[in-house]
């Protein structure tokens, strides 16, 4: 009987884009023990609301992530707004609507290229990588940053976008959309790709949702949950769907971003035509004082905020548990009975956001 | 908003496992456990079954920083216990994976526990320089 | 078996192969932001009043406001972009230009002498650029 | 010739010696004296002897028939009275024994014997010289590195009862009965002889009196013995019907249709003996004996009988069945082929060493098989480089592999990773035992190589079994090669606890590993060429080039003194979990850890459970098909 | 002329970054900003590497990790550290677990500001890089002393 | 005489004519992935840099001997192939050189380096047939097999009879060039599962010996292919040419494959296409007979 290998993979590893570590176990090629460890990331930043006010917190909440760091922002300013009662005006749920939509897009593009790497696709990382930096002009045109935004504050919103610029925003998007349909058909048809991600990495839909499983991994399970579906910023008054495959494998998981790119650029647009005029921040006075669990959909899932303030500048409680987390139990279950080079792609699978799993 | 949030307070842990158990059999999925320092470590369960969001609180003395683990109902807890236990010093009892204090390796033990508001403030005024 | 699976990515790769790269070609030409591309934080020396708001509101002090002597120090390698500090100057004398800091090579604290009568030297020397 | 009688008859004396002495210290001055004498007469006889056509000895002396069946009752008298402690229900055992006997005995007493001509009983040429070199150089060499061997063998099992004495007798009436075969022209004899290796070969495995080791004795013994009952219709048919009781007269009688079935019976048994699938289970099951014997027995010599037979046969085997189109060379070929492509894969899945070179043996006699069943001049001549060169280099790896097995305790490949920083002089010996198995310039390359220019010639599918496998064998040799090499910090003086015999016979054979290799060319023309009297095979191109080769090999070694410049030392890579100037560990997810490395088996496609059954079931079909067609042609 | 400056190949390690800064080093080689133009290739691998992109601070953890990867790599060697987070600590060296920027355990060479960096900086940067390393090639390298702040 | 210089020229030309290949390999496939690629001498720089480099390395065993046997049996099957020897002995010299890179991966005893011998020695194996298969089909078709004849007799026909071995051979090409989706054991860029498989540990210098060895495998690749066509020249360099072209398109049209996939397809690869057409052949030259 063959023994095992046991290697260390990670922290420091060319298909990491951030440091996790997994000490596996392999017979063969055959994976038969992973554990995971984290911690290369944590900060404890939530521990700065000591040190920050609860308005300087946002900037922190953003660089909890620099890939969702628009919905980090929106999380916490939506999370304090409902502490402090706050109505934000509606021009303003709209534009962090459409900022969040935009991100999703640029972060599915992202992973998908990510993905397409770990399976050793280079040229496909290569464009749709190419294909992102349009999302990211438009970021850098309305926010002035290409990663992190620094738009959203407690009240509102701190940049507007002109109408026309939104018009021409969803110009682009459809060019966008037109450049990524050929990689997005290479997503769902490639033999290559097939090989790599079907049948690889399985999670049964019991597991997925027993497990905590959230975002696309659950939704490529066939679980329809979608944090949006509650309805905070503007998604009450936007058509949507879930967007939910079956077969609970990798290729469902890329499947279900490859058509979540798709739907965001539908959500961008139905915003755009319902977008009303108005004032974009609403002046905020006193400090937060009580507790609230604010729940958002980030592109890699559902992200829970809590908060409780105490009347002071400084929160109580500043807690963020991000979709990372939560998928890690799911993670180490897919590892299972993997191959050597699944690993990779299953990490991937996740979407794996060490920065916001470790804050 | 539109979700509506329901907190429920529990005095004793064997009725929260009691509570957590129902949770499993109806259906819940565990989306949190959060801990919280106040005069006491406020520990927060939080369940969700179709977007209806449940959450249990759970109040652990400082004095007797323990509680006991629901991982054996809901697989996943341990990632939420291990840091439990490694950021704010609380023991819990019955982990399926034990990481031991290794989950974040922190030099500091503790520290949402231990540091003080005077510590933050020294740190700050070092990293003014 | 149907040999269209196996060449999905090729029509995009020969598109490519024979059209125009996507390349900016950065540093060869020079690249355009957009007006309101957050980059280096600028000041008019002769407009600042020492207020320190802006101190005061940097989340990483990266802001040093130095009263007695006259001086509005920065240190740029501690600069996040996130305009607190435009957003809070009274004085609105703080700006955000479109242009990124240049990397260097030893971390430096910019210093500017605020001397409201002093002539506005043009600041022809970055010390971060050699 | 009074060699052939030396040779046959001198093993006896130290044999019976030996059974009688206690002293370890007589034993091992009998052992070594004796193997001196026979190792120094094997090879004077060797560049003595003329060596073109084959000589005959005329049997002489009458009282040999007497011999002979005196003989045979012992024989079977004893494996009668060794079945005593059968395994449940193998009765059959016993009964062939008792069938075959009494067919020989009927042969010989029933005065069928009168009418055939019975003028050669013993003989040499070029074959069995080179066969009686092998014996006569690496079987000695393997009885004297058995002396150390065998010591510490007791010292560690001592659940295992010392008989030594039995242990010894057996090796060299071993020796004695495989000179009898290679040199025996009777076939009463050379079956005879045959059958005495089988009872060596039974003690043998026996010897430890585990339970797993009885049944494994067992098992060989009843293969075996299905090859010898096949023998014995062979003799009893060439009696009867064809009147003839003589190898050379099997061979030259005008290669007619009728020769067929008794050819075919006899490579049948020459199968069983080489453990060619279907009956390979019997050798991986043999390795259960000690490690000398399986070097002996079991790779270099007693297995090599069966396809020394094979390849006498060969000729003969040239003859096309009547109303077939095919030769029985071709399904021998084909099973040989079996074989080799089968057990090449096989040892893929395998980490215990003696395995791996239990199934490469049979793969390489497979090989060997094919060739002989192909039957053409350069078929045969690589087929007996192949023999000469798997004799000296397998037995070198099964020593080896019984001198680590000693130091560190285990004959698991794994466990022998890094072993060049623990014992560098004996892993370089192993290497170069491996490289000598699987790589260009070495001989069984040479040979493999010489093997493909004869197969191509002639049809493509036993080319491509042989390319597929010989694919298989680079993996196995190669990772296992992988797994010595590795530096690791480990430091060890296991080496300084091998005995003096050891060392000398794996420095003896791993230089004869090399220099064979350099004089394989002699070898070709001064014994395999003349043995068919054709024209060399090599031309000075092929040798020079593998004279280059061979010369890079040895030559490169001296970068080494070269001086590198800016040489600095780091760990691993270990994605950055690494510990600084610690070349074992990583900082892991639940602390510090060790990290492993092992090799692929890769199970799924090449492990036993599988691929055995189908292999056995396909060779079995092969020999159903071969005898239904012979059978029938017979008629 | 050294072919260093030729060739250089990188290695990127996210110490505690947000992702930010890393996801700007990944989009240098991709299509639009495409270094290899200038031979740069990312081997993901210390021993092959000249350049050192390091991206976040140091936390108590990712010490050993980047001591690590900086010993691992062959002379000559050049240190990058790209954004804040990795020159100075941004904000988070002020929380419990954080030690710094990069250049409190290893030496850096060129710090590119900016949060989230620029591929265009972070090129810029490399640039920088480049001529140090053909000056620590040819050991004419003379490490820069911190001036007390520049007056303008 | 002849010889001397052939290999002479063989050990010269070669680095500048694959690096050159190499140099347009990266240029053309920036260009499929819509970048701009590097300059065309790019990898004569990358060798150059690691010779400058320092040497660092886990241990000496590797640089010194394997390694080093590596580069030397590489260069030697070159020169057998290149001045007509025997095809058989320019596949086992070269399977040896092969055998040295797997080697010395394995002595560093470091966990990636390991995988990657493994899974290199995997990819000998399932490529391995397709060359000794393509050498008894040029036997076949030709009659001999030295190289030097082959190339003498092959004309047309030689194709006509060997396609499948011929496509056979240009699907383990990819194998031998290390590209995608076979480049399990290492490749050219950074390696997502093993990091750099085999050349994990090598550093500078090291690493340098590698590239250059690997610039006269593809030399001795190439001229394999070459041989089918080696009755017209012209039409052979533009096959070759042609091949390389078709394998950078092959690298930047397929995700890596794993170990099951390669060693299955290609075994079956050879099997069917070699080995059918072997048996093909032979069947009709006995109906010729
Ligand atoms: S999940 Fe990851 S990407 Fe999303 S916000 Fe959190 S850290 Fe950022
Ligand atoms: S350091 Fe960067 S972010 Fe800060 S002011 Fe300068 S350019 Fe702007
Ligand atoms: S932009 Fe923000 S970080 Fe930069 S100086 Fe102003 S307040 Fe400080
Ligand atoms: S820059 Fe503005 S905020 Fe800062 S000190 Fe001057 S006036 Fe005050
Ligand atoms: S030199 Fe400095 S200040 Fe001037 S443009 Fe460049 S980065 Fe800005
Ligand atoms: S002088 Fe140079 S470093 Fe300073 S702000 Fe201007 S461009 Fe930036
Ligand atoms: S020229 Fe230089 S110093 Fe002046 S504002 Fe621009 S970057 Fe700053
Ligand atoms: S500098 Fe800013 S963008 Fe970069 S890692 Fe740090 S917080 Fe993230």
């Amino acid at each position: 009987m063959p023994k095992r290998t046991i290697i260390p993979f990670g922290p420091q590893h060319p298909v990491l884009p951030e440091p996790i570590h997994l000490d596996i176990a392999i017979r063969d090629e055959k994976v038969v023990e992973a554990i995971p460890s984290l911690g290369f990331i944590h900060r404890g930043l939530e521990l700065l609301v000591d040190k920050k006010d609860f308005n300087d917190m946002c900037f922190v909440a953003e660089r909890i992530c620099g890939i969702c760091s628009f919905i980090h922002g929106q999380g916490y300013c939506q999370g304090i707004e409902e502490i402090m009662n706050v109505q934000v005006p509606d021009r303003a749920k709209y534009l962090r609507t459409i900022w969040a939509e935009l991100s999703r897009i640029h972060s599915h593009i992202l992973w998908l290229g990510l993905a397409a790497d770990a399976a050793g696709f280079e040229s496909l990382f290569m464009h749709s990588w190419r294909v992102r930096e349009k999302v990211l002009d438009i970021f850098e045109e309305t926010t002035g940053g290409r990663v992190i935004f620094g738009v959203n504050k407690v009240g509102g919103v701190k940049r507007d976008i002109e109408n026309d610029v939104l018009k021409r925003i969803v110009g682009t998007l459809k060019d966008m959309e037109a450049e990524f349909k050929p990689l997005a058909n290479v997503f769902i048809d490639d033999y290559s790709i097939k090989h790599r991600f079907s049948n690889v990495g399985m999670l049964s839909k019991e597991d997925a949702y027993k497990l905590g499983a959230v975002g696309p991994v659950l939704r490529g399970s066939g679980v329809s949950i979608d944090a949006r579906k509650l309805g905070y910023a503007a998604y009450k008054e936007l058509n949507f769907e879930p967007i939910v495959e079956n077969s609970c494998d990798c290729y469902a998981r890329t499947i279900v971003r490859v058509r979540e790119v798709y739907q965001s650029v539908d959500l961008i647009k139905q915003a755009v035509d319902k977008i009303p005029d108005g004032p974009i921040d609403q002046k905020v006075t006193g400090s937060p004082n009580g507790e609230f669990f604010s729940r958002l959909e980030q592109p890699r899932g559902e992200v829970v905020y809590y908060m409780r303030g105490n009347g002071t500048k400084n929160l109580d409680r500043y807690r963020v548990r991000t979709p990372t987390f939560s998928n890690i139990a799911p993670l180490v279950k897919m590892l299972e009975g993997c191959e050597l080079a699944d690993v990779p792609v299953i990490i991937l699978t996740i979407d794996p956001c060490i920065s916001c799993t470790e804050r | 908003m539109i979700e509506k949030q329901e907190t429920v307070t529990i005095a004793s842990q064997d009725e929260l496992l009691k509570k957590v158990a129902e949770m499993s059999s109806s259906g819940y999925r565990l989306v949190l456990i959060s801990c919280t320092k106040l005069n006491h470590f406020q520990v927060d369960y939080s369940f969700d079954k179709n977007y209806e969001f449940r959450n249990f609180r759970f109040c652990v003395p400082v004095e007797k920083p323990e509680m006991k683990s629901i991982s054996s109902v809901f697989t996943n807890a341990f990632t939420y216990e291990n840091e439990i236990h490694d950021l704010f010093g609380i023991e819990v009892h019955g982990l399926n994976i034990n990481y031991g204090g290794k989950f974040y390796r922190i030099n500091i033990k503790a520290p949402f526990s231990t540091l003080k508001k005077a510590v933050a403030v020294a740190a700050t005024e070092e990293g003014k320089k | 078996m149907p040999i269209n699976p196996f060449v999905k990515m090729t029509s995009t790769v020969i598109k490519h192969l024979l059209g125009p790269t996507a390349c900016k070609m950065y540093p060869v030409e020079k690249p355009v932001f957009f007006a309101n591309t957050r980059g280096h934080i600028a000041i008019e020396t002769n407009k600042c009043i020492l207020c320190t708001l802006c101190a005061k509101k940097c989340p990483t002090y990266a802001i040093q406001v130095d009263k007695p002597g006259k001086a509005w120090k920065i240190e740029r390698t501690k600069c996040i972009m996130c305009l607190a500090c435009v957003a809070c100057c009274p004085k609105k004398c703080l700006t955000s230009e479109n242009q990124y800091s240049a990397p260097v090579t030893v971390k430096v604290v910019e210093t500017f002498n605020v001397e409201p009568p002093a002539a506005p030297k043009a600041p022809e020397t970055c010390p971060g650029k050699e | 010739m009074a060699f052939i009688a030396f040779l046959i008859l001198f093993p006896l004396l130290p044999a019976v010696l030996l059974l009688l002495v206690e002293s370890p210290a007589v034993r091992k001055g009998i052992i070594i004296i004796s193997a001196i004498a026979i190792a120094v007469i094997s090879v004077d006889m060797a560049f003595a002897a003329p060596k073109n056509a084959a000589q005959y000895v005329d049997s002489a002396f009458h009282y040999l028939d007497n011999i002979l069946i005196a003989g045979e009752l012992i024989l079977a008298c004893t494996i009668l009275y060794l079945c005593r402690n059968l395994p449940f229900k193998k009765y059959w055992i016993p009964l062939m024994v008792v069938l075959q006997t009494g067919m020989i005995l009927w042969t010989e007493l029933s005065g069928k014997l009168h009418d055939v001509k019975t003028q050669h009983v013993f003989f040499y040429d070029n074959l069995s010289l080179i066969m009686a070199v092998i014996i006569g150089v690496i079987g000695t060499l393997i009885c004297v590195y058995a002396v150390g061997y065998m010591n510490q063998y007791h010292h560690h099992h001592h659940e295992i009862p010392d008989r030594q004495k039995l242990f010894f007798f057996t090796m060299f009436l071993f020796l004695s009965a495989m000179f009898g075969i290679v040199f025996s022209d009777n076939l009463m004899w050379l079956y005879f002889f045959w059958e005495i290796t089988t009872l060596c070969s039974f003690i043998m495995i026996g010897y430890s009196g585990t339970e797993e080791a009885v049944n494994n004795a067992f098992r060989a013994l009843w293969m075996n013995l299905l090859g010898g009952l096949a023998f014995a219709i062979a003799i009893v048919y060439c009696v009867t019907v064809l009147k003839i009781v003589e190898l050379d007269d099997l061979l030259n009688s005008g290669k007619s249709a009728a020769i067929i079935l008794p050819v075919v019976l006899i490579a049948f048994a020459g199968l069983t003996k080489s453990a060619q699938f279907p009956f390979s289970g019997w050798l991986l099951g043999a390795m259960v004996a000690p490690t000398p014997v399986s070097a002996l027995l079991h790779s270099s010599t007693m297995v090599k009988a069966g396809v020394y037979i094979i390849i006498k046969l060969a000729p003969a085997m040239l003859i096309t069945i009547p109303g077939t189109m095919i030769t029985s060379g071709m399904m021998i070929a084909l099973i040989g082929a079996v074989s080799f492509l089968a057990c090449s894969c096989l040892a893929i899945s395998q980490s215990n060493a003696k395995r791996v070179l239990a199934y490469s043996t049979i793969a390489n006699l497979g090989l060997i098989v094919l060739c002989a069943g192909v039957g053409s001049y350069l078929a045969l001549w690589a087929a007996i480089l192949l023999l000469i060169f798997h004799a000296v280099a397998k037995a070198l790896l099964f020593l080896t592999v019984g001198t680590i097995e000693h130091q560190i305790g285990s004959r698991d490949i794994e466990d022998m990773h890094g072993l060049i920083s623990k014992m560098p002089r004996i892993t370089i010996i192993m290497l170069i035992g491996i490289t000598g198995m699987f790589l260009a310039p070495f001989g069984m390359l040479v040979s493999k190589w010489a093997a493909l220019e004869a197969l191509a010639v002639s049809d493509p599918f036993l080319p491509i079994a042989v390319i597929f496998g010989s694919s298989a064998t680079l993996f196995f040799w190669g990772k296992w090669m992988g797994k010595l090499i590795a530096i690791t910090n480990v430091k060890s003086d296991a080496e300084g606890r091998i005995c003096h015999e050891e060392w000398f016979v794996l420095s003896t054979l791993a230089a004869m590993t090399i220099a064979i290799c350099a004089l394989f060319p002699l070898v070709g023309t001064y014994f395999i060429e003349p043995l068919y009297g054709r024209d060399p095979i090599l031309n000075k191109e092929h040798i020079i080039m593998v004279a280059i080769l061979l010369g890079l090999v040895l030559l490169v070694p001296v970068a080494f003194f070269f001086n590198w410049k800016k040489l600095r030392n780091a760990e691993p890579y270990l994605c950055g979990a690494g510990i600084k100037d610690n070349f074992s560990q990583f900082t892991g997810s639940l602390g510090t850890k060790e990290w492993k490395l092992s090799n692929y088996y890769l199970e799924k496609y090449f492990g036993e459970a599988k691929l055995f059954k189908l292999s056995v079931v396909v060779s079995t079909v092969l020999i159903i098909i071969t005898f239904t067609i012979v059978f029938y042609g017979a008629r | 002329m050294s072919f260093i400056t030729k060739s250089p190949w990188i290695v990127h390690y996210d110490g505690s970054s947000c992702n930010g800064c890393d996801i700007e080093v990944l989009a240098c080689l991709t299509p639009m900003y495409d270094v290899e133009r200038f031979g740069i290739i990312n081997t993901g691998n210390p021993k092959h590497a000249d350049i050192f992109l390091i991206t976040g601070y140091v936390n108590t953890q990712n010490v050993d990790v980047i001591k690590n990867i900086y010993r691992k790599m062959p002379d000559p060697k050049v240190v990058v550290a790209i954004g804040i987070c990795a020159s100075t600590g941004n904000f988070f060296r002020e929380c419990y677990n954080a030690l710094g920027g990069v250049d409190t355990i290893i030496p850096v060479d060129v710090y590119v500001p900016g949060c989230a960096a620029r591929p265009e900086a972070i090129i810029d940067g490399v640039v920088k890089a480049l001529g140090i390393l053909d000056q620590k090639k040819n050991k004419t390298y003379v490490a820069p002393v911190k001036p007390e702040g520049v007056i303008i | 005489m002849k010889l001397l210089l052939a290999a002479l020229a063989f050990v010269i030309l070669t680095p500048v004519v694959c690096g050159l290949l190499a140099g347009f390999d990266r240029i053309i496939t920036a260009k499929m992935q819509g970048r701009y690629g590097p300059p065309l001498l790019q990898p004569f720089f990358d060798v150059l840099k690691l010779f400058e480099k320092e040497n660092l390395m886990v241990n000496q065993f590797y640089h010194s001997f394997y390694l080093i046997c590596y580069l030397v049996f590489m260069v030697a099957s070159g020169i057998l192939f290149f001045t007509g020897q025997d095809l058989l002995l320019v596949i086992f010299a070269f399977t040896l050189a092969d055998i040295f890179l797997v080697l010395a991966a394995y002595s560093t005893n470091s966990p990636f380096s390991f995988i990657g011998a493994e899974r290199e020695l995997l990819l000998m194996m399932s490529a391995e047939p397709m060359l000794l298969i393509a050498a008894v089909g040029l036997f076949m078709a030709t009659k001999s097999f030295k190289v030097g004849s082959i190339a003498s007799v092959a004309d047309l026909n030689t194709i006509l009879l060997l396609p499948g071995v011929f496509i056979g051979l240009l699907f383990i090409l990819t194998i031998k060039l290390r590209k995608s989706p076979f480049d399990l054991s290492t490749s050219h860029h950074a390696h997502q599962e093993i990091v750099k498989g085999v050349t994990t540990e090598f550093a500078g210098p090291s690493l340098a010996l590698v590239e250059i060895a690997h610039w006269y495998e593809t030399a001795i690749m190439l001229g394999i292919i070459y041989l089918f066509f080696a009755g017209n020249p012209v039409i052979a360099v533009s096959v070759v040419l042609v091949a390389y072209f078709v394998e950078i398109l092959i690298d930047n049209t397929f995700a890596r494959f794993k170990w099951e996939l390669t060693l299955k397809s290609s075994w079956a690869v050879t099997f069917i296409f070699g080995g059918l057409n072997l048996i093909v052949l032979f069947i009709i030259e006995k109906v010729k007979i």
